[in-house]
């Protein structure tokens, strides 16, 4: 193994940044919570947006430099010590998931903003500690370069999930917070115990050390299968999907958002971190076809569920299980057929623009999903008639995001699914085409079928419950456009998507 | 001395097993909630000799917590036990 | 004097471990949960005080002779005070509740 | 050897035989008296493999804390009537079928070890001598992975969090609703009383400790846990509302002055949670101590459960 010709890693200039991203809203949560209520609006309004502009300083840092940065936390080199590396990926879904979780923020001022001089309520107070710690929890993931960093990344991003699906206080909803937990702890678990054993069989969990040391045996199979269905549980791919429809269509609209588009991308993202890096040359052809297996049968159940499905949360829901599924397409079509190695080609990066598009599509559709909800007092789909003509803003947004999700030019959807079908024709898996327009066309039937029904004329003019502020609106036409504009950085910085990953770095034969 | 040590902690070891097949099989939750006493009075028995014959002194405070939470264990069980909320 | 020590401890220990049988045999034997509990606490308790006492030739320092003894007195409290509680809910249940 | 070998396998034995019967108790009660049990025979059997620190949780953990929580859960269960909800068999068979095939794994890993076991244990204990630490845990925990483990403070707030949110709206702000005593018990007053002294006094003992042997913050602060908790179900305290002024501030003082001291590393010496040479293990003793009293009050009231009451004026 060419462990020697490689430099070991040195904290980078602007290595900083990296702590500054985790600890934070780390900070914020300590604080909002010894503060109280009061306080914890406010605190999150600076912090959010000053998170926003680090993530992008990130970004362009390594676009930039077409490098990683890196921190060694408390001067310990791996394995020993934790190192923070933020590579392409990182600084691409950390730049996506600020603008997410910012707008979301702008867009929950209405439900759960705090006036000034009022004491301290119970859901606004959760809401922003809760969202901070979300926000810090993502930045660890992407961040951190140590299975066991990341460990307690997603035991924090669970624990600050589960509580936003029950903030209404209903009944209903706090069974579904307790199905998620339990799938959640569950797949906690089994995560843990993998890198137990990892550790036991090579003596660190540094993501770049292992990567060189990884070789097949058995407690390593054992290790990854066991991280990978813990990671699929919390990733609510199928059939471990139970938990994601009631949890996410119970959830105040705000949460929903956070919910669906930040939170399930977090487990995804190990998943990624775990065979693209650590382990590229571990699951082979078949275990390649497996994953994109369940991320096909994911596309057709989630997709015939959504259609039959009579309220519009619900549908947005099962809409989410589907889209989850093409994030799984990637990996046999990432697959080099000579190598057998999961390779960082077009795939990745097709894959990786999936979640990216759909993280902004979807928070604006639930977004809008919350505003009819508000104006109506309802979500049937069959009862949506009039309300296109009440809200056009955000029937506009809502089909601005189903325009991305079918994948329809120039939307991110369009990119993503365009580099997934390039992959798709050059290793002639046409298999795998077939799923994606099957699932494009579903996805067209269950817009259709809410669109329609949003833009029929009702019998009365419609009046709203309560007027609905304008910004909040704004908040779901803004991501959707940003969704909608994303195909267009196949002009741009998509390239970041390959900046500093593991392959480039390595010095040496392989 | 190490072995008789040794020997003396696996003898109370089968005792407090035996003890708790007995305790744990009887249908009364009353039985039940012996065991945690019995925890803290054969397991602290058990962890002294261990941690004198193998001379690790930090296993005295194993000891030392399960004797404190013995009877902590059973102020929880007495509070749930039913019976308890007929009264208040 | 080494040896002498060895075998108080190898006495008391041995003592303390026959109770500590004693105990279990009482919890078998013994007809109802009221009389169980003596078993289990006082006859228990007796056996950890001899082996406690048996260790206490062997640690090294007064400290940990003291956290020998003050280990066999907290399960001393604990045992008294479970007594109780146990027999309290047992009287106001019944012996089968 | 032997003598081992066999005290060994007897108390595998015995645990294997308590989680079987823990299993299949049909009775909620029985259930969790058996995992008491089975977590206090696991703090052996965690002495044997030399994981001393790991024992002394799990007898706080598994013997107090673990306990008590669910014994509140089967009463409140019983007291709402609800002691009866049945799992469809379809869902054990699945349960039963995982469980079997990660135990089925984790037997095939272990009992396939690589040829040789490679550790950081000896790069460890080479390092540990900079930070003026005995304990090896103390060592991972604060100085290699601080960053972990500032983090993981970070979650128990969000539980506890999570925990409060499940209260409805009108009580915000109120009392907890642990199950207190009802009845004026003199016993359990006498032992509520006599104990807590005590238990200050090894959780003290425990913090301390934590820098050169076996012990921490953890430890220390699930003994002060358990002391006021039953100071409160004694009824000699009472349960605090969630409003009172110096619970918050106890509740974050630990992860604050660890994140301070982390951010102060940066320029006082080369990094975040670096600590300057020399100060390295007063440092740490501070934080442990600040931890100690955080993780207290956190387990306390996670115990103590959802709000119930609204606060008294």
């Amino acid at each position: 193994m060419p462990e020697a010709n490689v430099l070991p890693d040195a904290t980078t200039t602007d290595g900083a940044l990296l702590v500054l991203a985790i600890v934070s809203p780390a900070a914020g949560v300590l604080l909002s919570f010894v503060l109280g209520g009061q306080y914890a609006e406010r605190i999150a309004a600076v912090l959010l947006p000053s998170g926003l502009f680090l993530a992008s300083i990130i970004f362009v840092d390594v676009w930039r430099s077409g490098d990683r940065l890196i921190y060694i936390v408390g001067d310990w080199t791996p394995p020993l010590g934790i190192a923070l590396r933020a590579d392409g990926l990182s600084a691409a879904m950390m730049m996506t998931m600020a603008i997410v979780i910012c707008a979301v923020a702008i867009f929950a001022l209405a439900d759960f903003g705090t006036r000034a001089g009022s004491a301290e309520a119970r859901a606004p107070f959760a809401f922003w500690i809760l969202l901070m710690a979300i926000w810090g929890a993502m930045n660890m993931v992407f961040l951190g370069g140590d299975l066991f960093t990341l460990y307690v990344a997603i035991e924090l991003l669970t624990f600050a999930a589960v509580p936003l699906v029950c903030l209404d206080g209903r009944a209903e909803t706090l069974q579904a917070a307790l199905r998620y937990l339990l799938f959640a702890l569950l797949g906690s678990i089994l995560y843990l115990v993998g890198t137990a054993l990892l550790y036991g069989s090579y003596a660190t969990l540094d993501i770049v050390l292992l990567s060189r040391r990884i070789h097949m045996e058995p407690a390593t199979l054992v290790a990854a299968a066991l991280m990978t269905i813990g990671l699929f549980a919390k990733t609510a791919l199928f059939p471990l999907h139970l938990w994601l429809p009631p949890a996410h269509a119970g959830a105040p609209a705000a949460a929903s958002a956070v919910l669906s588009a930040v939170v399930v991308k977090g487990s995804f993202f190990i998943v990624v971190r775990l065979w693209f890096d650590v382990m590229p040359g571990m699951l082979g052809p078949a275990g390649a076809q497996l994953f994109g297996g369940l991320g096909a049968a994911a596309i057709v159940f989630g997709s015939v569920v959504a259609l039959q499905q009579q309220r519009l949360k619900l549908l947005i829901a099962y809409s989410t299980v589907a889209q989850i599924g093409y994030l799984f397409l990637m990996f046999p079509l990432a697959l080099d057929t000579v190598s057998a190695e999961l390779q960082s080609s077009g795939a990745l990066t097709g894959g990786m623009l999936q979640a990216i598009s759909h993280a902004t599509a979807k928070a604006a559709m639930f977004m809008a999903a919350g505003i009819i909800y508000a104006v109506l007092g309802h979500d049937r789909i069959a009862e949506l008639g009039g309300v296109a003509r009440a809200i056009p803003m955000t029937i506009f947004a809502f089909a601005l995001g189903g325009v991305s999700l079918i994948g329809l030019p120039p939307s991110g959807g369009f990119l993503a699914k365009w580099l997934l079908l390039e992959a798709a024709v050059a290793t002639g898996q046409w298999w795998w085409a077939i799923v994606m327009l099957a699932g494009g066309l579903f996805t067209s039937g269950y817009m259709f079928i809410v669109l329609s029904r949003a833009v029929a004329p009702s019998g009365e003019p419609l009046k709203p419950r309560v007027a609905v502020p304008r910004y909040q609106e704004a908040a779901a036409l803004a991501l959707a456009l940003t969704s909608l504009l994303l195909g267009l950085v196949a002009f741009g910085p998509v390239d970041i998507l390959q900046a500093g990953r593991l392959e480039s770095m390595l010095v040496g034969p392989r | 001395m190490i072995s008789f040590l040794l020997g003396a902690a696996g003898f109370v070891l089968m005792t407090v097993a035996l003890a708790l097949v007995v305790i744990l099989r009887r249908p009364a939750e009353v039985d039940h909630m012996m065991a945690a006493q019995l925890l803290g009075t054969g397991g602290g028995a058990i962890l002294l000799l261990l941690a004198t014959a193998t001379e690790t002194p930090p296993i005295v405070d194993v000891a030392l917590l399960l004797a404190l939470f013995a009877s902590f264990a059973a102020v929880a069980f007495v509070r749930s036990a039913p019976g308890q909320e007929s009264e208040v | 004097m080494n040896l002498a020590l060895d075998i108080f401890t190898v006495s008391a220990v041995s003592a303390g471990a026959l109770f500590f049988l004693a105990g279990t045999v009482g919890l078998l034997r013994f007809p109802d949960s009221l009389t169980r509990l003596h078993a289990l606490t006082k006859v228990d308790n007796l056996g950890l005080g001899l082996v406690v006492l048996g260790l206490l030739p062997q640690t090294n320092g007064l400290f940990g002779a003291l956290k020998l003894v003050s280990i066999w007195l907290l399960v001393q409290l604990s045992g008294a005070i479970v007594t109780q509680l146990i027999a309290g809910t047992v009287r106001r249940r019944g012996s089968n509740g | 050897m032997t003598i081992f070998a066999v005290f060994d396998i007897g108390l595998v034995v015995l645990i294997l035989g308590i989680a079987v019967s823990t299993i299949a108790a049909r009775d909620a009660f029985a259930a969790v008296i058996g995992f008491v049990v089975y977590g206090l025979l696991l703090s052996i059997a965690w002495v044997r493999l030399a994981a001393v620190d790991v024992a002394l949780t799990e007898a706080a953990i598994g013997g107090g804390m673990t306990g008590m929580l669910m014994l509140g859960a089967v009463a409140r269960l019983r007291f709402a009537g609800g002691n009866d909800i049945s799992i469809s068999l379809p869902v054990r068979f699945a349960t039963a079928v995982l469980c079997a095939l990660v135990a089925a794994g984790l037997a095939i890993a272990v009992l396939s070890p690589p040829d040789a076991i490679p550790t950081l244990a000896p790069m460890v204990m080479e390092n540990l001598a900079q930070s003026g630490l005995g304990n090896p845990v103390a060592g991972v925990l604060f100085v290699y992975r601080a960053l972990d483990t500032l983090l993981e403070k970070v979650v128990l707030i969000l539980a506890l969090l999570g925990v409060w949110s499940l209260a409805p709206d009108s009580v915000w702000g109120g009392i907890p609703g642990l199950r207190v005593y009802a009845r004026r018990s003199s016993t359990l007053t006498f032992l509520a009383q006599l104990l807590p002294p005590v238990g200050i006094v090894v959780a003290i003992y425990m913090c301390w400790v934590g820098a050169k042997e076996p012990g921490g913050a953890f430890q220390g602060g699930t003994v002060l846990a358990a002391m006021w908790l039953l100071v409160m179900i004694a009824g000699l305290k009472r349960v605090p509302s969630i409003g009172q002024p110096w619970l918050r501030p106890l509740l974050v003082v630990g992860p604050v002055i660890f994140l301070a001291i982390g951010l102060a590393g940066m320029v006082l010496a080369n990094a975040f949670l670096a600590y300057p040479p020399g100060y390295a293990k007063p440092l740490i003793v501070a934080v442990e101590v600040a931890l100690t009293l955080s993780i207290g009050v956190a387990l306390g009231l996670l115990a103590a459960g959802p709000l119930e009451q609204a606060q008294q004026q």
